[in-house]
């Protein structure tokens, strides 16, 4: 459903993409891995349009995306919860699920994914008025995705989600993942916490300053001795 | 020589009251008077000041342009009334055609001045963003567009003033203590927290709000929400606009002799003053800012026994409120302002 | 539908107010020395006369009046002396004291400028008379009144008109004779002729006086000031400035109900002041150590011809000044020193008055109208204070 | 404001700008002279300094050279236009201490300048009662009276954050143009005429400072400005311009780091103001006359456009700002109504064409700091570092041996 | 580089730990090298912070001792960072206090704590962007530095042999970090990683008794976090002291001498790490059952 052919970014003079590909299927989790700067975030962020790759082209959903503008991508179905969460610190929590719902035209779907993001989070719907940038990071988190969901996308682009997560959040959080991609979302995962991203993917691929030098469905790369010392760590 | 000069020095503040006078007597002789006087003015550099507030609350930017925007909606006054053969002395028409005509020019003033905020953008604003230029540099390009801007208007229209064109003699309404407050006041003031309110709400609870306040505190991630950043800006510009377009509107009607090319600009600079002191980025801020820099200043002025005074005792009054509350009054940012 | 004319019948009402008739004409000197000369002239083709004042800033109207008049005598001169082509330079100050000084050490610096119709602004005269002094070059102010430009011990500078030492007695004896005002009100601004105007005026209205207040350049909202002069019952205000701050302080000063007489100087008199003004200025007079140009018909028909306007303040003094420059170097007077010697021994009739200046540079005999508003035109008066 | 990653406040709009800022910084330089400043780093501390004295030699020069095209004649006069080109170069080197090293925007910085005219002015014209002194004593009093009044300032307002801080010191601004008009002893729009100048008469008796000759003005402030940039240097080079730069890059991390950051900001708002006086003063040697009018918002503001067209942060850039500030309307006094159009048009496209000013060099901040790097041209040099695996590489990590 | 080393301290032992002794003398040749865990260096009594109704820290106490790395655990919205806060002047304390061998910080700025001996990095990295590595460090070598505005206008000789040694020590900072090849790079220029390493350094260099990390680790993958581990226990064999806020539990089991754990801003548990592998208490507030833990 989504396809990147021979993207390359840069920011400025520096280069963080070159010339990379891959495709993303439907109902797929599909995760990233790789060092800092490797270009994980990079990637997501030329998938939901914040930047412009300066070669290549992108497709979702049998059309070419490369030059569409992110706010349109967002209406076509592309959500991204990003690095950092972005959570709008001085909006409620229940403004910010709302922002999730800001480009959509079925109005009258919002109230469902409502009530499917609070039974993913029963936490939010305690916290309904709560300021977002009071909230706990763990609690931040899952706002984050929350709202990513409240779009009803098609592909959940998901940065680093486990980032400055308590152990027990980190396991709740991957596993509302595959919740998620049985309910039907395709997912694109970003993570460091390489063990659980590969665990729970169908497909991976691992990224080295800008382009993929793995690929294969995350039970081969766990498997895989060189994936393994670089990024999964000894013992 | 020290010796000498400091004695010197001191002696050159002569604490005399020729300068400087507590005039309580006058104060309170006056205190009506300036009171409605400081509204009407406040009211209006509330309204100048909420450009100043929409526009820092969302790029967090001062946007020294704000001034011409307002200016250009003047000029749009005069010419309407120009058009309607409106003479410096004010026709006795009826209510009805007054009203008529008020509203005539306040088109006209709105679209004009929202026409030059959606220009300021295009030129001073955009081009800067596309390139991520430091946030310096836009305060440079909105000073640079702001005196284009002027200086146009002053070849255009020469270094005077306009002629002074008034639509309607205020009629007195009401006596508080011996002071006659008018109809001009009462509109002007009226008009404006009616606007004031609005603009509330409308950032408040409408879609486009939302969307403004979500760009105010983190724009990347409101793109990813799909609010589409670049409308969102050129909308708080206009918004900003109409108000200053309003403003103006009130303004001619007060000073009709104040439509000149650096008409704005002492303007501009008041009203972004109030906007700090009532916090900026905050809507109400902006209109408690306004009405306090107009009272303040009028009260100042009386009780300190000169007109020279007015924007002293503004000044220090600001610099006093921001020391004991340095995010301003109502404190600042438009994300902050709860729902 | 909505209508033009000023009605001046409303509030303010011209009731009960002194009619003084309006003159239709001056007396011109009969020999009057004109620019044009006897047509023999001859000079160097560099031989250049200069302007410098406003051409821009708050009060450009008053300089472009001036300049307009300086220009008309020159190309009068030129026209009518083909031998003698003088070019006329202009320079903008800005009438800012503080930029002034540039552009008149320009002027001093360029040997052609052999003579100088300037500045206009007391303030600015005062910035600069000293560089004139050292580099010996002559100059003519039309318009600058302030009575201490004289006492700087200047050699080069010499005023084409009455100072505000005369005009201050002038318009306190129109005020209390010919207005037969009580209740003076009296509101100056923070220029030097402002200034240096309200203390002559306010000696010589005495206790006919009943208060004073003072405005900042630029001030725009007048109320309370305003609000005092209602509460002292002034009759009658004079307000010693120019006419930015006069103008809209006179249309807010009528809006709040206030029906004396707005009396303003030299500074104030212009047609400026009934455009910002509005139908608030037929309550106005003036007083002017200025002859009203406009009444001498040649004078009137040529400048409207180069100007497309009407001849302004100082619009002849300027054009005088011009002449008693020009005429110089018709008969000879081409170098710096020449023509500021033949300055001083001066003595001859200009088309408004006699120019002779004594040592200081001030005039022997200068006389000081009076004007009024009336159908949203100033009118002269006559001549006040004698 | 929460230094972590737990829940965020607002953010901080200073730290969000400075992330913002630093991210803009970073593109590539495009434009006219591409990485000057870079290349001028690069060059060998020999042919920096000749280069160096050549520029200074022709700096003298400018006023005999009167070079055509450049010159501002015969609008105004050529050397009086050096003269005050050169007075707003030091007012935009001593302004950048304040916005472009410590990061605060001052908009009232005409304050200082006033200041600084009105000591000279009133201890000096004979149109003040007061003591008068030598003109040359002037300076150093000017200097201390505006130094005072930037602390005096500084302290109550500097925990003001970003734009509260430049409202604050723009009514500041304001306040001190209106007491000198309302108080009576500060002569308003009347003013002080004959302000003093230094001593000293040529061959034939005339003074030498006199006010229609700029050329030992111009001098005179040009060699100012020369041991101002010497002493600029060795603060920026020091502990100081470390602090200053630091609080603008990250106020809060600059203090955890052990940064007096009040201190500091203090110390760039009485530096600056010093400047600002050292030049007030000047400026009214030059013109000879001081009154209110010359100190409005209006020239506030030119002042701040001189350091950030010139380059935030870079005295050299905000030499050049400070004098094209000045330049361009002085060029253009010819065609005076177009003026100011031309003006605000430059500085629109100047900015929109080099948003980091005309020269963003970055100033470095280490007195010995070239030696230690030159030991390093060993490992790598110049350019960016790839990106990613540097830290996983083993064998690399000193605490592994 | 007056003082030696103490003759009394085991070097062998100390290499054999993998301390590069020389670097190490380098970059803190003013500070005695001790590695023995010893007496309460920091005191935290009874520390209650609240904001408007919520308590975030409440009535916590807790020791550091000297050369220990002390592990601060909690689940997410404990009070771990508003510890930090607290401790390190960023928050003023409700009530009770923060000693520093034996003297409260209470009350002073946060410059005056870092030059009393409290360190600390951020979680979300905040350097000078604009200055090189070098000068990042250099800044906070600024913090023990006595010249100012006077000395550095005059080049008085003070201020220049401290710019000279600020310049070796900071080297050596950097190299001891393992960062030193890219001292001359703008520090917004640097890898991530790399960026973190310079913050520790710039943090080193402030001369600190306690250096507290804070979620040093977040965004590192487990190969990288390895070596961060190795890199904290050369700074504490080094004689530093750490206090350490992290969320992987295989790097706070792996490094720490002891582990404090909150919840609802109350201290829990404060014992050994293989204790609290075990604490009932800590599994459920913040272990989890470690059910499906592929790690
Ligand atoms: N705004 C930027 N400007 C310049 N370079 C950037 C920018 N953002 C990232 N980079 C560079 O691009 C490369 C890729 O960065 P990216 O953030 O995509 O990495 P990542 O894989 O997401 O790393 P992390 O694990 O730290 O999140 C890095 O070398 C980084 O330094
Ligand atoms: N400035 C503040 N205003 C209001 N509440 C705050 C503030 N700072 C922290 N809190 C609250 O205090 C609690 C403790 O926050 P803290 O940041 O200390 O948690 P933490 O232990 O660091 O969590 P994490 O592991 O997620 O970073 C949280 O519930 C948070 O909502
Ligand atoms: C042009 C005039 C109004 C000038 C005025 N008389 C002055 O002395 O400044
Ligand atoms: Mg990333
Ligand atoms: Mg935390």
């Amino acid at each position: 459903m989504l396809e990147l052919k021979n993207i390359s970014v840069h920011y400025g003079r520096i280069q963080a993409i070159s010339d990379m590909s891959f495709s993303v299927e439907e109902g797929e989790i599909v995760s990233l891995i790789g060092a800092n700067g490797a270009g994980k975030t990079t990637t997501m962020r030329t998938i939901s349009g914040l930047l412009s790759p300066s070669a290549g082209s992108i497709t979702f959903a049998g059309k070419d995306i490369t030059r569409m503008k992110a706010h349109i991508r967002v209406v076509r179905g592309i959500s991204q919860a990003p690095e950092g969460r972005g959570i709008f610190p001085g909006m409620t929590v229940m403004e910010n699920l709302d922002m999730g719902s800001y480009g959509r035209k079925d109005r009258t779907k919002v109230g469902d994914d409502l009530e499917r993001v609070f039974d993913l989070f029963p936490r939010l719907k305690e916290r309904i008025k709560q300021l977002g940038g009071t909230m706990s990071g763990g609690e931040q988190q899952m706002l984050a995705i929350g709202r990513a969901l409240m779009s009803n996308p098609k592909l959940l682009l998901l940065d680093e989600p486990s980032m400055g997560l308590a152990p027990q959040f980190i396991r709740q959080i991957f596993k509302i993942v595959t919740e998620i991609n049985n309910q039907g979302t395709t997912v694109l995962l970003v993570e460091q916490n390489a063990n659980q991203a590969l665990a729970r993917a169908h497909r991976a691929f691992v990224l080295e300053t800008g382009s993929i030098t793995h690929r294969g469905t995350g039970k081969e790369l766990l498997a895989n001795p060189a994936v393994k010392e670089a990024y999964l760590g000894v013992g | 020589m020290i010796s000498e000069v400091i004695p010197a020095l001191l002696h050159s503040v002569p604490m005399d009251d020729t300068w400087i006078t507590f005039d309580v007597n006058s104060f309170a002789q006056n205190f009506w008077s300036s009171t409605f006087d400081g509204l009407t003015f406040g009211a209006i550099y509330a309204l100048v000041a909420l450009g100043y507030t929409l526009v820092y609350g969302v790029l967090n930017l001062i946007n020294f342009a704000h001034s011409e925007v307002f200016i250009v909606g003047c000029y749009g006054v005069f010419f309407t009334l120009s058009a309607l053969n409106f003479g410096p002395s004010a026709p006795r028409l009826a209510f009805w055609a007054i009203v008529g005509n008020l509203v005539l020019a306040l088109v006209v003033a709105i679209i004009a001045s929202a026409l030059m905020a959606v220009i300021v953008e295009r030129v001073a604003y955009k081009p800067l963003r596309q390139r991520k230029a430091p946030r310096l540099a836009f305060l440079i390009t909105a000073i640079g567009v702001s005196f284009a801007i002027q200086y146009t208007i002053y070849w255009w229209r020469g270094p005077s003033p306009e002629a002074a064109l008034t639509m309607f003699r205020p009629l007195p309404i009401f006596d508080v203590f011996g002071t006659i407050v008018d109809s001009q006041q009462v509109v002007i003031v009226i008009a404006a927290i009616i606007l004031m309110i609005a603009t509330d709400q409308f950032i408040r609870r409408s879609r486009t709000g939302r969307g403004i306040r979500a760009v105010a505190q983190d724009p990347d991630t409101a793109t990813l929400m799909g609010v589409n950043k670049e409308k969102i800006i050129v909308t708080t510009f206009i918004i900003g606009g109409i108000l200053a377009g309003a403003a103006a509107l009130f303004y001619v009607m007060k000073i009709p002799s104040g439509v000149q090319y650096n008409g704005g600009f002492i303007l501009g600079v008041k009203a972004f003053a109030a906007a700090v002191l009532g916090g900026i980025g905050n809507v109400r801020g902006a209109l408690l800012g306004g009405l306090l820099i107009g009272l303040i200043g009028n009260y100042g002025q009386v009780l300190l026994g000169s007109s020279q005074w007015t924007d002293v005792v503004a000044f220090v009054v600001l610099v006093l409120v921001l020391i004991v509350r340095p995010e301003g009054i109502l404190g600042s940012s438009l994300g902050k302002s709860k729902a | 539908a909505n209508q033009t004319a000023p009605s001046g019948t409303d509030t303010s009402g011209t009731s009960g107010r002194i009619n003084i008739p309006a003159i239709s004409k001056v007396d011109v000197p009969a020999g009057a020395v004109l620019p044009a000369g006897d047509g023999k002239g001859t000079c160097p083709s560099t031989t250049t006369i200069a302007y410098a004042g406003a051409e821009t800033g708050p009060n450009a109207q008053l300089g472009i009046n001036i300049f307009n008049g300086i220009q008309l005598a020159v190309n009068q001169h030129n026209t009518a002396n083909p031998g003698c082509q003088v070019q006329f330079k202009k320079f903008d100050t800005e009438g800012d004291p503080n930029k002034a000084t540039g552009p008149v050490t320009q002027i001093v610096s360029e040997p052609d400028i052999i003579g100088v119709v300037g500045l206009p602004f007391s303030g600015e005269s005062k910035a600069t008379g000293n560089i004139f002094e050292q580099k010996g070059l002559v100059h003519i102010t039309p318009s600058a009144t302030n009575p201490s430009l004289t006492k700087n011990g200047w050699t080069t500078f010499f005023r084409a008109l009455g100072n505000d030492a005369v005009q201050g007695p002038a318009a306190a004896k129109f005020l209390t004779d010919k207005l037969q005002a009580k209740k003076v009100y009296l509101v100056q601004d923070d220029s030097d002729y402002g200034i240096g105007l309200g203390t002559t005026t306010s000696q010589a209205l005495g206790s006919a006086m009943v208060g004073s207040d003072k405005v900042v350049t630029g001030q725009k909202d007048f109320s309370a000031v305003i609000s005092k002069i209602m509460n002292a019952k002034a009759d009658t205000v004079y307000y010693a400035g120019y006419y930015a701050e006069g103008a809209p302080f006179d249309q807010q000063l009528v809006g709040k109900g206030f029906t004396g007489s707005f009396v303003g100087p030299d500074g104030v008199k212009d047609d400026q002041f009934i455009k910002q003004a509005g139908d608030a200025s037929s309550n106005s007079y003036f007083t002017c150590p200025c002859i009203p140009g406009e009444l001498i018909p040649s004078f009137e028909s040529e400048y409207k011809k180069l100007a497309n306007a009407e001849p302004g303040t100082y619009s002849i003094e300027g054009y005088d000044a011009a002449t008693v420059l020009l005429s110089g170097i018709d008969k000879g007077k081409q170098s710096r020193a020449d023509l500021l010697s033949w300055v001083k021994s001066y003595d001859a009739d200009g088309l408004s008055k006699h120019y002779k200046w004594d040592s200081t540079g001030e005039l022997a005999t200068p006389d000081v109208y009076g004007y009024k508003v009336e159908n949203g035109k100033i009118v002269p008066i006559g001549v006040i204070g004698k | 404001m929460s230094t972590t990653d737990g829940p965020t406040l607002i953010p901080d709009d200073a730290a969000a700008q400075a992330i913002a800022d630093r991210e803009a910084r970073m593109r590539p330089r495009r434009g006219w002279f591409p990485g000057l400043g870079d290349r001028w780093n690069a060059l060998p501390r020999q042919t920096q300094w000749l280069i160096l004295i050549v520029v200074v030699v022709i700096a003298y020069l400018l006023p005999i050279l009167n070079p055509p095209l450049i010159t501002t004649e015969p609008g105004n006069n050529w050397q009086i236009a050096l003269a005050q080109m050169s007075v707003y170069a030091l007012v935009a080197v001593g302004l950048n201490v304040v916005v472009g090293y410590a990061g605060l925007l001052d908009l009232g910085y005409v304050a200082f300048f006033a200041l600084g005219s009105y000591t000279a002015a009133m201890l000096t014209s004979p149109d003040s009662p007061y003591v008068h002194i030598p003109y040359l004593w002037t300076l150093p009093l000017a200097m201390a009276v505006a130094m005072f009044f930037g602390v005096v300032l500084g302290v109550p307002t500097l925990r003001l954050r970003g734009d509260y801080l430049a409202i604050v010191t723009l009514g500041f601004g304001e306040i001190v143009r209106i007491l000198a008009t309302i108080i009576p002893a500060m002569k308003g729009q009347v003013g002080f005429q004959n302000v003093g100048h230094p001593p000293g008469t040529d061959s034939s008796g005339q003074t030498i400072f006199q006010n229609s000759n700029g050329t030992p003005w111009y001098w005179l402030t040009l060699t100012i400005i020369i041991v101002v940039l010497l002493a600029a240097g060795n603060l920026e080079r020091s502990r100081v311009g470390r602090a200053w730069i630091a609080i603008r890059e990250d106020e809060d991390a600059a203090e955890i780091m052990g940064v007096p950051t009040f201190k500091y900001k203090v110390w760039a708002f009485a530096i600056g103001a010093s400047v600002g006086g050292l030049s007030g003063a000047l400026f009214a040697g030059q013109v000879g006359f001081v009154n209110n009018q010359k100190f409005d918002i209006a020239t506030s503001i030119l002042f701040v456009a001189a350091v950030v067209m010139g380059g935030t942060g870079n005295k050299v850039g905000a030499l050049l700002g400070g004098s094209l500030v000045a330049y361009i309307p002085l060029r253009f006094t010819a065609i005076a109504e177009f003026k100011y159009l031309i003006f605000g048009a430059a500085l629109v496209i100047i900015m929109i064409f080099r948003p980091g000013g005309l020269l963003p060099a970055r100033q470095s901040l280490l007195a010995y700091g070239r030696l230690a790097y030159n030991k390093l041209k060993g490992f790598a040099v110049g350019g960016s570092p790839a990106s990613g695996k540097l830290v996983t590489q083993p064998g690399k990590e000193a605490g592994n041996e | 580089m007056s003082e030696a080393i103490e003759p009394d301290i085991d070097v062998d032992a100390l290499k054999e730990q993998g301390v590069d002794l020389e670097v190490a003398e380098r970059v803190a040749p003013e500070r005695d090298i001790v590695t023995k865990v010893g007496e309460a260096l920091v005191q935290v009594q009874n520390l209650t912070v609240k904001f408007g109704g919520l308590t975030a820290l409440d009535n916590v106490t807790f020791d550091i001792n000297r050369g220990e790395i002390l592990g601060l655990i909690g689940p997410n919205g404990a009070g771990k960072t508003t510890c930090f806060n607290a401790m390190t002047g960023v928050y003023k304390p409700t009530s009770g206090k923060v000693l520093l061998e034996g003297q409260s910080l209470n009350g002073l700025p946060q410059h005056k704590i870092t030059r009393r001996g409290l360190a600390r990095t951020f979680q979300n990295i905040r350097l000078f962007g604009e200055m090189t590595a070098l000068e990042n460090v250099v800044v906070g070598l600024d913090a023990r530095h006595r010249t100012s505005v006077g000395g550095a206008l005059l080049r008085l000789p003070t201020h220049v042999r401290e710019e000279k040694t600020a310049i070796e020590r900071g080297m050596a900072l950097l190299e001891f970090v393992g960062i030193a090849d890219h001292a001359h790079f703008l520090s917004r220029h640097l890898p991530y990683g790399y960026q973190r390493r310079l913050e520790i350094a710039r943090a080193l260099a402030t001369d600190p008794k306690v250096l507290c990390l804070d979620e040093p680790a977040a965004g590192f993958n487990p190969a990288e976090k390895e070596e961060l581990m190795a890199l904290i226990r050369t700074i504490r064999d080094d004689g530093y002291t750490v206090l350490l806020i992290e969320h992987d539990m295989k790097l706070v089991m792996g490094v720490t001498d002891r582990i404090v754990v909150l919840e609802f801003g109350k201290k829990i548990a404060d014992a050994i790490p293989k204790i609290i592998r075990d604490d009932p208490k800590v599994i459920s507030a913040y272990l989890g059952e470690p059910e499906d833990d592929v790690a």
